[in-house]
């Protein structure tokens, strides 16, 4: 008998945030708070610093091969884009914290090595092709953002986020062990290769599968079982949310494909109708809900819960093209949602024992305060409304392309109405921007944090010109 | 042998039903414990020696002791359980009960499925196979594993430390 | 059936070793701390007091059985016992001889193989906790509640580096063969280069401490402290119940001493003490018993020398000193296996 | 330079898009404008260059195919032909001519407005030029983004709500469209419009995919009963925002119907065209009597739009040679006559900031150069032989007759209804006693505003005189698309 050797090279990029985590812990002991200022943002540098070093690292690479750790985790194509698409949001949210967290907590170590850890939790769920390490790498994920939504703990709502994320997240997490345990006992396998190659029928690949989707439905905040994503959300500190209602989402995406592709011998259209009615439902309730919301964060948690029924379509295509779609829309979906959680969080007034939520008429005025940012935001609103040339356009044209080829017809005509749907809540904002009288708030003077205008910038950039360039770039993604 | 099994079988249904039944907290915890301890015998006696004494030492010597801690430091005036709770409550739950024994019903009177079939090799369950399947097989799950833990354990040191607002500047 | 009932009688007589054994604890305690004070300890009861233990038995046994009315009855009679069990048990699968052989039969002197025999320690040790801690709750007396509290913090914590150290030594069970072990007999039968005792015995002050702790022995006897919580866990006991508590700790520190003596210092194994020869068990025994006598010395010395801690620098001496250097050790230990052995 | 493979179009296209960002570097108001109307002008020149090498033939013309996207093969594919290339001119020309309307009332966020209006002219440019559906329907939404925020942003009243039910009614008419080209794709492989109209698509596609194209571009047209967002819009924009509405915006619409709904869709296109006629009817019938009862000049000219491209579309049902050109032709008429209009309210409004036709009268006497231009636009909106309206009308009539006597009835009513509410806002405009104080200092029209109108003006003369310019490179395009659908619907 001799230890399995283990090529790491294969999880190069996770290890580097994994070992930056780690360093960010112990970056309060190398430069300790008090003693030394002006290094208060030492955890933040170190930890942008390995999110661009393993993003580099996973664009340097070339292709990934398909090479697996042991038939554990995979480093393939839909890896790699992964890696890119939750690295880039996790970068996008930590310039929000930067100038962010300072107005509520003084545990900067202690969050940023929570958010790396989140983030090693998504890439290796992109990475996941056997069920264990699927969960565990769920449940890291899981639990460093339970603790990051309840991390404002001035704050009576974050408590309330956090304990509701955490309750029916476990709940959730249960449904997916449960789901597992019967693959596995449909096959005797836990590798999704081996699943699939059994090609086991009947009754306990189909309750599993059944399970899984509610399990990753959870986590994805898919209707109906999506009841904690706006409290969670609005609960949450800013860049959390953003930050999450992006890499959560692309992660349990990935995983969901993978799983439903392994579970070959359930009758495709068994579990694609289900997931169509899911995304279905998921779109309307999400849509319909944010029409009514009077709070920035609320309205835009709602959105997110839509934009994942749209996401779902991708899916629910089953094809390579469908999820070829759904990595362009994460794509898309990170660089316009991160920007309007980004200047919602610049909206707020962070307090020291209340973050002052943003409401609906925040943003009213804005144009005359800061011009540039009320035009960022007006395209990050279009965008997630889908109006073309912007990057949300050509997501969605891929998402309900997909659908057509594969027959869903009717699931791209309720997304493209959804879609009309949703435009009337996100140009309130934009009305409130351009057209309304500033709010009363309108005469203190907006703080415009280096840090977060960087990620607006970008954001806003990504948003605009994504679209238009990036499309050769997604080819035959997912085969 | 069967004897053995219906003896502990009938020892962890106990457990389980004191566990719902108690009023008292305490013994509730403690019938959890005798339905721990059953099961861990009933591991041993399946030749998964180790998950049997792994079963004692995380349930019984960390977990109840964990639960019977807690509820002594909130103290014995608990309200006693159950009181109060509302009679749709109980028939969901009564419902869901039944439905889930009838799954299960259901689960064995059908062949065993492939996957279990396979299951439960002699010696499936000691230390030696343990190790080979946790530390050979499924090594990547296990160090991820370690991850987790990590950040579980921040995660509590994060929530249990005292809120400090930063300073007005 | 022969195995059923030859370990029904092993066991048989190891209950009656290890109440002897506590019994006259109890006098080698006394008459060592009575020592320690320039006293004589008990001389009255035979010679030399040999006595006393069996007049204390006495005693507490005709004592009347009161049970106070504000307890919690089933587990206030309960504990006491479940305080005992987990002592007696543990003694099971430390061998104490070596095996005889007589013709074609060979009696092994330990009741039960077991092949997790190690981690069946950790197991039983920790269950320990709850006849305290019951103990406790079921008096329904603050005092009481406030030594259960104790008790569970305490030794949940002092299992972490007990674990630790135990999962040092099992490693250590690789050095020069082709797998590990967790069994104790296998554990006395592998020969150990010079340097592994060394390196164990680095540990073994660290493994003292947390057995002391586990045992709820002075200084970290805490759960019971007579200045501040009246005895704490066993105020409201008395008779009988209160011996069975009082036997409990006896018997744990015997266990404690043995496994100790087993997995630092060899066990059975001196001189003479030959497997398979009709003396060497008789030997082998004779260090056994020489070795936990020692130990138990060690406990008492203890005892007398060392003043109780504090509740919270007992806790942080286990988080912040013990816990850190167990992980270190367990570290180097895995470096020493991986790179020397 | 050889204009055979130089890709004219992309410049006339991209020209304002790059003149839009070029405001950005000028910081002050009079530099924006300059550079906006120097902009739109070289817009219109480049558009001009078009003409000279024209070959009647009624094929697309400068095509430029560019590979863009990967999975989904959508190309950026510009082209030319008949149908389109008098409403790319009338885009251009209407640039220089907004730009230069807005010179002094525009105060508020300049480099804003200019910026709008810029790209406002590069999106409805890429609607007309694009001959991929994708690329197409791209440009098709992104029209309303600077509109919107036109209307919202620089509109009187009630500017929010006109903005954000032009928006909203706009996008969920052509929200289904996407869906029916994503079929057509898998259908037949291409979003290239040359492809597809060789294609032959099923009939049960063509029925779906009318009809969703048809709602789309009714309500941009706007066709009765779709039409309730046009009143607000028009209204509530500024007079730029109105100018571009009425002048090329709704002309999308009827070039949708031309360019897609009848060659893609042949034989939907037979079910659905008395239906098409029937709502073009009502809807002169409707905007004409509606326009009669306004008592605000803007909502009239507004309502009068309605009926002017409920004649349009009345051409386009006809589905004969007369009916289509002369739906062309009167698309850029009523782009130049109604853009004239609104032009013509909105510098009275500019003195008066008011709208009313009660508060005015007798403008005759105190604004004479006004009044005179005034009454060549009404007279060009109205029909008077002689003038561009009359050409466009009558050919449409015509046509409509060939096919069904009783529209043409119907229509020709619709043209004596406009003279009537046309000439009322005369009456009430110009004519009568100059007894309202307010106006009896008004300013005549000063060099700048009577630049903005001259052109116009010439054009309606010049259409009205010499039509066979304009119908010459019409007409093959026209005949083009009746040779592959005539058959179909059996005309």
């Amino acid at each position: 008998m001799s230890l399995p050797t283990l090529d790491f090279s294969l999880i190069l990029p996770e290890l580097v945030v994994l070992i930056t985590a780690l360093l960010v812990l112990i970056a309060d002991l190398l430069w300790p708070r008090a003693a030394s200022r002006g290094r208060e943002q030492a955890p933040a540098v170190l930890a942008l610093a390995g999110l661009i070093l393993a993003g580099l690292l996973t664009l340097l690479a070339g292709e990934w091969s398909g090479a697996t750790l042991q038939g554990m985790l995979v480093a393939d194509a839909l890896a790699r884009y992964l890696n890119l698409v939750v690295l880039l949001a996790a970068a996008l949210g930590l310039l929000l914290s930067w100038s962010y967290l300072p107005h509520f907590s003084t545990q900067r170590s202690e969050y940023y090595a929570l958010y790396l850890l989140a983030v090693a939790g998504m890439l290796f769920l992109g990475k996941s092709i056997e069920l264990i390490t699927l969960f565990v790498s769920l449940e890291i994920l899981s639990i460093a953002l339970y603790v990051l939504t309840g991390f404002h703990r001035g704050q009576l709502a974050g408590g309330e986020a956090a304990l509701k994320y955490f309750l029916l997240g476990a709940f959730s997490s249960g449904f997916l062990l449960y789901g597992a345990a019967l693959f596995y006992a449909a096959t005797g396998a836990t590798r999704l290769a081996d699943i699939a190659a059994q090609n086991a029928g009947g009754f306990y690949m189909l309750a599993g599968l059944a399970l899984f989707l509610v399990g990753l439905g959870f986590k994805l905040a898919v209707a109906p079982f999506h009841m904690w994503a706006p409290d969670a959300y609005q609960g949450a500190p800013t860049p959390v949310t953003a930050f999450m209602s992006v890499g959560t989402k692309a992660a349990a995406l990935v995983a969901l494909f993978r799983v439903v592709q392994a579970a070959g011998s359930v009758p495709v259209g068994v579990w694609a109708t289900a997931l169509a009615f899911l995304s279905l439902l998921t779109m309307t309730l999400g849509n319909l809900a944010a029409l009514r919301q009077s709070s920035l964060k609320r309205m835009l948690a709602y959105s997110s819960i839509a934009h994942a029924g749209y996401l779902l379509v991708g899916v629910v295509a089953g094809t390579a093209a469908g999820f070829d779609a759904v990595l362009f829309y994460l794509f898309a979906y990170a660089f316009m949602n991160i920007g309007a959680f980004a200047i919602a969080s610049l909206l707020e007034r962070p307090g020291f024992y209340a973050v002052q939520d943003a409401g609906i008429h925040a943003a009213d005025g804005l144009f005359g305060r800061r011009p540039w940012l009320a035009v960022a935001m007006a395209m990050f609103m279009l965008s997630l409304a889908g109006i073309p040339p912007l990057a949300g356009f050509f997501g969605k044209l891929y998402l309900f392309a997909a659908a057509v080829e594969s027959g869903w017809a009717w699931l791209a005509v309720a997304g493209v109405l959804n879609s009309v749907i949703s435009a009337y809540y996100y140009l309130r904002v934009v009305v409130g921007m351009f057209m309304a009288e500033p709010s009363a708030s309108a005469h203190l003077r907006l703080p415009l944090p280096a840090s977060a205008t960087l990620a607006v910038a970008l954001t806003a950039l990504g948003t605009l010109l994504f679209g238009l360039l990036a499309t050769p770039w997604f080819q035959g993604i997912s085969r | 042998m069967p004897l053995l099994f219906a003896a502990l079988a009938l020892i962890a249904l106990v457990g389980a039903a004191g566990v719902l039944l108690s009023r008292n907290p305490v013994y509730s915890a403690l019938s959890l414990l005798l339905n721990f301890v059953a099961f861990a015998v009933m591991y041993v006696m399946l030749s998964a020696q180790f998950l049997g004494v792994v079963q004692i030492i995380v349930y019984a010597g960390a977990i109840v002791v964990l639960f019977l801690f807690v509820v002594m430091l909130i103290g014995g005036n608990l309200p006693a359980l159950g009181r109060g709770r509302r009679a749709y409550v109980r028939a969901a739950g009564v419902i869901l009960a039944a439905l889930f024994l009838l799954a299960l019903l259901f689960g064995l009177a059908r062949p065993l499925p492939n996957g279990l079939a396979a299951v439960g090799a002699p010696d499936g369950g000691s230390v030696q196979a343990l190790g080979l399947a946790l530390y050979v097989d499924h090594i990547v799950p296990f160090e991820l594993a370690s991850i987790l833990l990590l950040t579980a354990m921040l995660g509590g040191i994060v929530l249990a430390r005292r809120y400090q607002a930063p300073p007005k500047d | 059936m022969s195995i059923v009932l030859l370990s029904i009688l092993k066991s048989l007589a190891l209950i009656i070793l290890l109440l002897t054994g506590f019994a006259y604890l109890t006098y080698y305690e006394r008459k060592l701390l009575a020592r320690f004070h320039v006293r004589r300890g008990p001389n009255r009861a035979g010679p030399f007091g040999l006595l006393q233990p069996i007049a204390d038995a006495v005693k507490a046994i005709f004592k009347e059985e009161i049970v106070p009315g504000h307890v919690d009855k089933l587990i206030y009679i309960v504990a006491p016992a479940l305080s005992l069990i987990p002592a007696l048990v543990i003694f099971a699968v430390i061998p104490i001889a070596p095996d005889l052989r007589l013709g074609g039969f060979t009696l092994q002197f330990h009741v039960a193989d077991i092949n997790v025999g190690l981690l069946y320690l950790a197991a039983i040790a920790s269950v320990a906790t709850y006849g305290i801690i019951l103990g406790g709750w079921s008096s329904n007396n603050n005092y009481a509640l406030l030594g259960s509290l104790r008790t569970a913090a305490q030794m949940i914590s002092y299992e972490l580096p007990f674990g630790l150290l135990l999962a040092a030594i099992i490693l250590t069970t690789n050095i020069g063969r082709e797998a590990g072990t967790l069994s104790l007999i296998e554990i006395l039968n592998q020969p150990r280069p010079w340097w592994l005792w060394l390196w164990l015995w680095l540990a073994f002050p660290m493994f003292f401490i947390t057995m002391l702790a586990e045992s709820n022995r002075s200084p970290f006897d805490l759960p019971e402290t007579e200045n501040e919580l009246i005895a704490g866990f066993q105020v409201e006991y008395g008779g009988i119940k209160f011996a069975l508590f009082f036997m409990a700790e006896y018997i744990s520190m015997i266990t404690g001493s043995a496994i100790m003596a087993t997995l630092f210092f060899g066990g059975w194994r001196g001189p003479f003490a030959d497997p398979g020869t009709w003396y060497g068990p008789i030997v082998g025994f004779g260090w056994f018993f020489l070795k936990v006598v020692a130990l138990l010395f060690v406990y008492i010395w203890v005892r007398a020398s060392v003043p109780r801690i504090r509740y919270d620098q007992l806790l942080q001496f286990c988080w912040k000193v013990l816990t850190p250097l167990s992980i270190g050790y367990l570290v180097l230990t895995a470096l020493i296996v991986v790179f020397v052995g | 330079m050889d204009l055979t493979t130089f890709p004219l179009l992309s410049l006339i296209l991209w020209l304002p898009v790059l003149g839009a960002l070029a405001l950005f570097l000028f910081a002050d108001a009079r530099s924006i404008r300059v550079t906006a109307l120097v902009v739109t002008l070289l817009d219109f020149a480049a558009s001009l260059l078009l003409l000279p090498r024209w070959t009647p033939d009624g094929s697309m013309h400068y095509q430029e195919v560019l590979a863009w996207a990967a999975g989904l093969d959508f190309r950026y594919h510009l082209g030319v032909d008949g149908i389109s290339l008098w409403l790319v001119l009338l885009t251009t020309l209407l640039g220089p001519i907004v730009v230069l309307f807005s010179w002094r009332n525009v105060t508020e966020n300049v480099r804003s407005f200019f910026f709008l209006l810029l790209i406002q002219q590069a999106g409805m440019l890429g609607v007309f030029l694009s001959l991929d559906l994708i690329l197409f329907f791209i440009f098709w939404e992104f029209t309303l983004i600077p509109m919107y925020f036109l209307i919202g942003q620089w509109g009187s009243g009630r500017r929010v709500y006109a903005a954000t039910k032009f928006f909203l009614y706009t996008m969920a008419g052509s929200a289904l469209m996407l869906v029916v080209i994503l079929l057509l794709y898998f259908q037949t492989g291409s979003f290239n419009w040359l492809t597809l109209k060789e294609a032959g698509l099923d009939r049960t596609l063509q029925f779906w995919g009318f009809l969703t194209f048809a709602l789309a571009f009714a309500i941009k047209v706007p066709m009765f009963p779709f039409h309730t967002w046009l009143p607000d819009a028009h209204v509530e924009a500024p007079t730029a925002g109105s100018v571009i509405l009425a002048g090329v915006l709704l002309k999308m619409g009827v070039y949708g119907f031309l360019r897609f709904c009848l060659p893609l869709f042949p034989q939907a296109t037979a079910i659905f065209l008395p239906w098409i006629a029937g709502l073009a009817i009502v809807g002169i019938l409707y905007g004409s009597l509606t326009a009669l009862v306004q008592k605000d000049v803007k909502s009239l000219v507004a309502y009068s739009s309605i009926a002017h491209l409920g004649f349009v579309m009345l051409g386009v049902a006809s589905m004969n040679e007369q009916g289509l050109s002369g739906a062309v032709l009167q698309s850029v008429n009523h782009g130049l006559s109604t853009g004239a209009l609104f032009l013509m309210v909105g510098m009275i409004y500019d003195r008066r900031h008011t709208r009313l036709l009660a508060e005015f009268g007798g403008l005759w006497r105190q604004m004479p150069v006004y009044s005179a231009l005034f009454m060549v636009v009404v007279m060009a909106s109205v029909g008077l032989p002689g003038l561009n309206g009359f050409v466009g009308e009558f050919t449409i009539l015509l046509g409509a007759f060939r096919v069904n006597p009783l529209w043409a009835a119907l229509g020709t009513l619709g043209v004596i209804l406009a003279a009537w509410y046309l000439l009322a806002a005369v009456r009430g405009l110009l004519h009568g006693p100059l007894d309202n104080p307010a106006n009896q200092h008004l300013a005549d029209l000063d060099r700048r505003e009577v630049l903005v109108l001259a052109p116009l003006v010439l054009l309606f003369f010049l259409i009205g005189l010499f039509p066979a310019l304009f119908f010459d490179k019409i007409t093959p395009a026209v005949e083009l698309l009746l040779r592959d659908v005539g058959p179909v619907i059996g005309r």
